[in-house]
């Protein structure tokens, strides 16, 4: 299946979700908000994304874009589910109970972000120790050890 | 399985007496966790009750050292992610970096990306299949299945002038093309690799103390596979057949004739067993490859040396020997990628180990924590 | 073309990446059988494993013996980084501080036959990396002088050329190539400026030689034949030399006094020059055949083609050549105040299309066959003749012209679908779609063909059916021994600077032809450049000072009416540090471009030059061994082949400070290296530094 | 006095001997593992790598003794004693030539069966003092697998006295006869796998698994205690297969006289290389595995075994 059968497909399935979709790089795109995140989620896995690949985030200054990707075997269709949770509050829904493969991606995203999944089982750090302080994959993030590359280009 | 965090617990025995949980430290530094993994398990006697594995002792931040380097400096950091299989990160980002910046790879370059990377796979499955052997014992499987690793490596020597960390395929094509008489010798190693495997199998999977220490342990339902992100042989094993060549063809794998192992029983046995039999398809793909390649440039002409893509995002994934590698790169202009990052099979699949190594025997967890076949530095980034 | 502009490229073999039907799988699952049957495989399992391991033990050992048996490192690896040490030990110093003699050094390793790419993209192989040379050191009249020996007109190709040059150009790679075409000016102006006194070619040889036509390809060959000693006579038809140049080139991009002042420094040479001079009428070929001892042909392509099709005799239906003429030489083309339809897509349409603006056209539109990416024009000058007002009308092929009583009123254009076929060949296809365009005036830019029947009368030079001259491409010889052709009446129509560099093979020919010497021994018909359009460059980021100087250029609607010069031209300055910025590629001399401290993702490498154009020098250049990760970036990204890899190198060292390569240790030569200590002498130095 | 004397002469000879024997054990192992691992082994210190080992000696000899903090200090240190002297203690009783032995003793191979268990007691107190959760778990299996590995031994070896009719090492060679290796076939194959496992060697080297309890009971010992330790290993094997090749093939009677002597070192050497060749072709086992190999398997073969060899007998 391809991009646009996919677009059809889930205009004919989700009518609501169809607006939401678009086609970035050739990749499909649904960018929902955030607390329609968890409700889109499950519509997608009742279409058949059955396999939770991919989930990070992306610093975006006044949002950090959540983005999950998943990928339909029977399909065999990959499609992107983003999200804009606010810097200054960032919470959103964690996909954990629809798909468990989302336990220790979401974790690094609380590690690295500070994004805090709601309905998530064990929001730890995950690859920083528990004592860190402050969340590095911000883009503001600063830290004394932090060595500033010379500017070259 | 339960998530919540436990510390030790004290309980009562039958007879009043106050009974601690006994909690094993496995790792960091201990020989079978292959790299730094520490596990934290509690045992009842021998019997793992909860097996947690605690990771980023080889946290490097290299996703956020991406964001400080051009496009081309990220290459050589990808080498360092997955050290057994550099290849195969070098191949995924320079795939997400062509997709962000529309350059075409010449043929012959697609070619040589499939040849060094079905090399890799046979190389990093044996790596995994020895250092799961030698998890159980057995070093002289490891050093036999080293030996098959050791001709492939001296061949990428010669191809690109190093042994582990390649920095070979760039953005735009490879680094070099092959020199004279290296296909030979390719193809001979892949006659007598398949006469090694034959060797290997009878002499790991047909031993009866091998098969008892893998069989039936670490079992791993198929819908569990799915649902918990699991790819690569770790997935195939127990019976998803799920192979991102053949189920999202990429490069020029669709003009190959090759078939996809799966196991049934989703145990240790299974998913080790699917490596050997992966490394069969990968001869068959090496020598098919270097039938059809064709002459030409090995790199894009006209590339530009500081690659600066439009805004925007792209996600590109090959199949790794750990399973579906994805490099996710956001650009937002400029010669820097906004963020990048490495979805890790390695890490994926780590993330079953409570699964699978609960119930079974400290013994057990190793063979557990071997058959999923981390690589730590892809595993912590 | 390698750069795409769809973000999402196709794949090879797989354009849609569905999966492949139903993957074949093979199952692992094995177990041993029930009963006694499984019972004795099991034991069997075990003397089968003790079997072959002691069969292996028993076989021959896959380690090497040490050291008898030393396994040899190969042939790519990544060692130690070692400069060229081209410029060899006792010059280590020169590399340091800026020396009169180093930049000598570097102009000696010029001379070899080391082709810079711009050298090699260039048809007349005009030396770009010379002239940055001289002119980064404020050398303008060595610069000019240099270039002129291939390039014969650098103001005039410093303005017109469509500089293959600067495509080709190595920083292209980095960020913005040098600006080579617009030196050539410079260097001109300064030529003119400091007007040295002319000193004509020595006359070694009694030999005279007759070109017919005074284009670029003629005074290249005349200036060639004038430097080997010849006396060279040209004969123009027109009152004025120059060609095409004087003909058809618009004076907004190549002022008419440029082009004389350059023909008169030619003229100063020594050439014999006679100017209304028409051959065949005037002077018969044969009287040209009996007086010289060889003619050269070069009278390029006077006549433009009309496309039959019905209206074309109508009045208001002009041809490309005869409009320029008109245009450049009145200044008037008779389209005052009337809309022109222009059909073509090459340099010469939007050259007819910008001059009709300036005549006083109200509209001028381009119709071409070809899509708005694939216009056979340079997309520069398309993209100065759309800021200037022309219309273009992309795949639009010409149907009929619409004439009222004899008279053009319009032009009925079909929808073209595809100019080539799938082998690339042209044929165009056409739709069904018609389009109309009012219009007053038709151009037929299409393409130009040679007017060779006077000349040719009288001889026993033959042409073919269509006009043409047959001519050798390799060796440029007629079928009549002793008469040359060059220039686009072989070529066909093309770029002045291809028409130059056959004027340079004839010239070879000729003499050869006159030394009896084999015309064809060592020579190859050279092909038609040919080059991958770059993208333009991402300089977002870039510092400024590495950036390219960016031509002044007249403002669109404020140039689109005369013909002053569109393009204003560089400042002194602003040409040296232009001219700097050259990489100096292939010379294998480190030139601190800094790229490979650059790239290095270690940030290993520290580079310093002196920052001053003229006296570009290397002063400090560390590698620190102790960071490197040999990934090979570095030396792959080095301009002038100055870096690479070495084989001599181990990680070992008494002394941390060891590891920390400067210029000395970066430029030694040879086997023994100081990491390594392998011969005695270096090993000594180990333990002196203790 | 002559007994104390002729004692501590034993003694020496016998250390030197068991060091030697170490010495030797661990060259053959690692050129032989280095064999069938298609490697050299050690072969720069000296000819033929033949001084890799006194070297290695000397460098254990030399190396910091270290107690870990969190040990049983006093008892950490006697530790390898306790495993050390019962397996040298057992060598005694083996004859060496035909009719002759250190200690001819009536119950000499109740004391070979006996005595060298008691290394049982080394290996837990070494795991149990170490304080380390690795070397605990060791000791707890090392114990476990030795106990257990006892039993089948033991009934194997009960054959070849049903046989013989002695307990006297010396009457059993003397009394042995070729055909006890066919109708003693499975009660040699008992003996020598269980002789593996009571050596914690591979595949059944379960306590010190080097791959889950990275050396399990001896994790935290350095230097030349660890050494003893290791030297009770191949002093161990060296004791189990002189008492195979004595008692179970009998090689010390296949030349007449003291000629018996130089099939018996053969076949000592035959059955220490087979010992390595074994180890280095066979993963390791699990506990339980071990433990049903022991009890399912090896104890009710070395029960049939008795059972013929009993039901033979009286037809002799």
């Amino acid at each position: 299946m391809n991009i646009t059968e996919l677009r059809d497909h889930l205009c004919e399935q989700h009518p609501d979700l169809c607006p939401l979709f678009s086609i970035e790089f050739g990749d499909g795109v649904l960018s929902v908000s955030c607390d329609k995140l968890y409700e889109a989620a499950s519509g997608l896995r009742d279409l058949g994304f059955d396999r939770l690949g991919m989930a990070t985030a992306v610093d975006r200054g006044e949002t950090f874009e959540v983005v999950y990707r998943l990928t339909s075997r029977s399909m065999s269709v990959g499609i992107f589910l983003k999200c804009h949770v606010p810097r200054d509050a960032p919470k959103t829904n964690s996909l954990f109970p629809l798909w468990p493969a989302a336990l220790w991606q979401e974790r690094e995203i609380f590690d690295m972000f500070g994004i805090d999944f709601e309905g998530h089982p064990d929001m730890r750090r995950i690859l920083l120790p528990d004592d860190w302080v402050g969340h590095p994959l911000r883009r503001d993030y600063t830290d004394d050890r932090m060595i500033r590359r010379p500017d070259y280009i | 399985m339960t998530l919540e965090v436990e510390s030790r617990k004290e309980t009562l025995a039958e007879d009043g007496l106050p009974v601690e949980e006994l909690v094993v430290n496995v790792g960091p530094s201990h020989p079978s966790t292959h790299g730094v993994c520490r596990v934290i398990v509690h045992l009842d006697g021998e019997i793992v009750t909860r097996a947690e594995p605690v990771i980023g002792y080889l946290h490097r931040g290299i996703e956020k050292m991406c964001e400080n380097r051009t496009y081309l400096q990220v290459v050589p950091l990808t080498d360092r992610l997955d050290y057994v299989g550099s290849m195969y990160a070098n191949w995924a980002y320079c795939r997400a970096v062509e997709r962000l910046a529309g350059i075409r790879v010449p043929e012959r370059a697609e070619y040589l990306r499939v040849i060094v990377c079905e090399m890799q796979r046979i190389a990093s499955h044996m790596m995994s299949l020895g250092s799961a052997a030698a998890d159980t014992g057995a070093a002289t499987m490891f050093i036999y299945a080293f030996d098959e690793r050791e001709t492939i490596v001296e061949l990428f020597e010669d191809l690109c002038g190093a042994r582990l960390t390649y920095n070979y395929v760039r953005p735009g094509g490879v680094s070099f093309d092959i020199p004279e008489g290296w296909t030979d010798r390719l193809l001979e190693f892949c006659r007598t690799h398949r006469v090694a495997l034959r060797e290997m199998d009878k002499l790991w999977f047909g031993n009866v103390i091998a098969r008892g220490r893998m069989k039936g342990i670490g079992v791993l339902a198929a819908d569990d596979a799915v649902a918990w992100g699991a790819s690569g042989p770790v997935a195939r094993g127990s019976g998803v057949n799920w192979d991102l060549r053949k189920h999202d063809p990429y490069s020029v794998y669709p003009r190959f004739d090759f078939d996809i192992p799966t196991g049934s029983a989703g145990d240790v046995y299974d998913r080790a067993r699917v490596r050997l039999y992966e490394c069969y398809e990968s001869c068959r793909i090496i020598e098919q490859a270097v039938a059809q390649m064709p002459g030409g440039p090995i790199k894009a002409e006209g590339l530009q040396r500081l690659i600066a893509p439009r805004p925007g995002d792209a996600y590109d994934h090959i199949e790794s020997a750990r399973g579906s590698l994805g490099v996710y790169i956001v650009s937002e202009g400029g010669p820097r990628p906004h963020r990048v990052k490495f979805r890790s099979p390695a890490f994926c699949n780590l993330a079953l180990l409570p699964l699978i190594a609960e119930g079974h025997m400290l013994s057990d967890l190793v063979v557990c924590l071997g058959s999923l076949d981390p690589v730590f530095g892809e595993v912590d980034r | 073309m390698a750069l795409v502009n769809e973000p999402r490229h196709d794949e090879i073999g797989a354009p849609d990446r569905t999966p492949i039907a139903v993957p074949v799988t093979v199952g692992v699952t094995d177990d041993f059988p029930g009963g006694i049957a499984g019972f004795v495989a099991r034991w069997r399992s075990l003397f089968t494993g003790l079997r072959i391991t002691g069969g292996r033990a028993l076989g021959p050992s896959k380690t090497l013996r040490y050291p008898a048996e030393k396994y040899e490192v190969s042939q790519r690896w990544r060692g130690a980084l070692r400069l060229q040490g081209v410029l060899g030990k006792n010059e280590i110093p020169l590399l340091r501080e800026p020396s009169p003699t180093y930049n000598a050094k570097i102009e000696e390793l010029y001379r070899t036959d080391r082709l810079a790419p711009c050298m090699g993209n260039c048809p007349a192989n005009v030396d770009a990396r010379g002239q940055n040379y001289f002119m980064a050191e404020d050398r303008s009249v060595e610069a000019y002088e240099l270039v002129r020996d291939r390039n014969i007109l650098p103001g005039v190709l410093g303005r017109i050329c469509h500089h293959p040059c600067e495509t080709a150009c190595r920083r292209n790679f980095y960020d913005e190539p040098v600006a080579i075409r617009p030196l050539h000016r410079i260097a001109y102006e300064a030529y003119t400026d400091q007007a040295p006194e002319i000193v004509p070619f020595e006359r070694t040889s009694d030999k005279r030689i007759a070109i017919i036509g005074a284009g670029p390809s003629a005074l290249a060959a005349a200036y060639d034949l004038m430097k080997l000693g010849y006396g060279v006579t040209a004969f123009e038809k027109e009152e004025k030399p120059g060609g095409a140049l004087y003909s058809g080139v618009p004076s907004y991009r190549l002022p008419r006094e440029v082009l004389h002042g350059e023909i008169d420094n030619i003229v100063a040479l020594g050439l014999d020059l006679r100017c209304g001079v028409e051959v065949g009428p005037d002077v018969p070929i044969e009287h040209l055949l009996g007086e010289y001892d060889a003619v050269l042909i070069a009278v390029g392509l006077q006549q433009s083609r009309i496309l039959p099709i019905p209206g074309n005799d109508s009045e208001g239906v002009r041809g490309a050549l005869e409009f320029l003429r008109a245009a450049n030489w009145r200044g008037e083309a008779g389209v005052k105040g009337k809309r022109v339809f222009v059909i073509g897509g090459g340099n010469v349409a939007v050259d007819v299309a910008r001059c009709a603006l300036r005549v006083g056209a109200t509209e001028v539109r381009l119709a071409c066959l070809e899509g708005d990416d694939e216009m056979p024009c340079h997309p520069w000058e398309l993209e100065e003749g759309l800021d200037e007002g022309m219309i273009a009308m992309c795949s639009l092929g010409p149907e009929e012209v619409l004439a009222e009583d004899g008279v053009v009123v319009g032009m009925r254009m079909r929808e073209c679908l595809a100019v080539f076929d799938e082998t690339g060949r042209f044929s165009p296809k056409f739709g069904e779609n018609l389009t109309d365009v009012p219009t007053d005036i038709v151009v037929f830019s299409i393409g130009q063909a040679p007017m060779l029947a006077g000349v040719v009368a009288g001889s026993d030079l033959h042409l073919t059916e269509r006009g043409l001259l047959p001519v050798d491409g390799t060796v440029f010889t007629t079928d009549h021994p002793g008469v040359f052709a060059c220039g686009e009446v072989v070529t066909g129509p093309g770029s002045c600077i291809g028409s130059i560099s056959t004027g340079h093979e004839a010239a070879i020919s000729i003499h050869r032809y006159l030394h009896d010497e084999s015309l064809r021994e060592g020579r190859v018909a050279r092909p038609v450049p040919t080059y991958a359009r770059y993208a333009v460059a991402d300089v977002d980021g870039v510092e400024e000072s590495r950036r390219r100087v960016e031509m002044p250029m007249a403002r669109g609607e404020d140039r689109a009416h005369d013909f002053r010069q569109v393009e204003l031209g560089l400042t002194h300055l602003e040409a040296l540090q232009e001219a700097a910025r050259c990489l100096r590629c292939q010379s294998e001399v480190c030139v601190g471009c800094t790229f490979c401290a650059r790239t290095c993702p270690d940030y290993a490498i520290q580079v310093e030059r002196v920052d001053d154009p003229g006296g570009r020098a290397v002063t400090r250049y560390d590698l620190d061994l102790t960071k490197c990760c040999f990934c090979g970036l570095c030396a792959e990204q080095c301009p002038t082949d100055a870096l690479r890899h070495t084989g001599q190198y181990e990680l070992s060292f008494y002394h941390r400070d060891l590891a920390q390569f400067d210029i000395d240790e970066m430029l030694r030569d040879g086997d023994g290296t100081r990491a390594t200590g392998r011969d005695g002498e270096h090993g000594h130095k180990v333990g002196e530094t203790q | 006095m002559s007994g104390l004397l002729g004692g501590i002469v034993f003694g020496l000879v016998g250390g030197v001997a068991i060091a030697l024997s170490t010495m030797v054990g661990v060259y053959g192992e690692r050129k032989i593992a280095a064999k069938i691992q298609r490697r050299f082994g050690p072969q720069e210190t000296g000819p033929y790598g033949l001084l890799q080992l006194p070297a290695d000696t000397l460098k254990m000899i030399l190396k910091e003794d270290i107690t870990p903090r969190q040990a049983d200090a006093r008892i950490f240190k006697i530790a390898p004693y306790f495993v050390f002297v019962p397996i040298a203690m057992g060598l005694v009783v083996i004859p060496v030539a035909a009719g002759w032995a250190a200690l001819d003793s009536s119950i000499g191979i109740l004391f070979f069966l006996a005595v060298p268990s008691l290394s049982v007691l080394g290996i837990l107190i070494a795991g149990w003092s170490s304080g380390n959760t690795y070397a605990t778990i060791g000791g707890m299996r090392g114990a476990a697998q030795m106990i257990s590995y006892e039993l089948p031994r033991t009934l194997s070896v009960l054959a070849v006295v049903i046989l013989a009719g002695s307990l006297r090492p010396v009457d059993v060679v003397q009394a042995w006869r070729w055909w006890w290796i066919p109708l003693n076939f499975i009660g040699i194959v008992v003996y020598y796998i269980s002789s593996i496992a009571e050596l914690n060697r591979g595949p059944f080297d379960i306590p010190e698994s080097e791959s889950e309890l990275v050396a399990g009971y001896f994790a935290d010992y350095a230097g030349i205690r660890w050494g003893i330790f290791m030297m009770s290993e191949y002093g161990g094997m060296l004791a189990a297969s002189l008492f195979g090749a004595a008692i179970f093939l009998g090689t010390l009677t296949w030349l007449p006289g003291p000629f018996g002597i130089i099939t018996f070192l053969l076949g000592t050497g035959v059955i220490g290389s087979s010992m390595i060749w074994v180890k280095w072709t066979f993963p390791r086992m699990r506990p339980d595995q071990l433990m049903t190999t022991a009890w399912k398997v090896l104890t009710p073969l070395a029960l049939v075994q008795l059972v013929i060899v009993g039901v033979v007998v009286p037809w002799l």
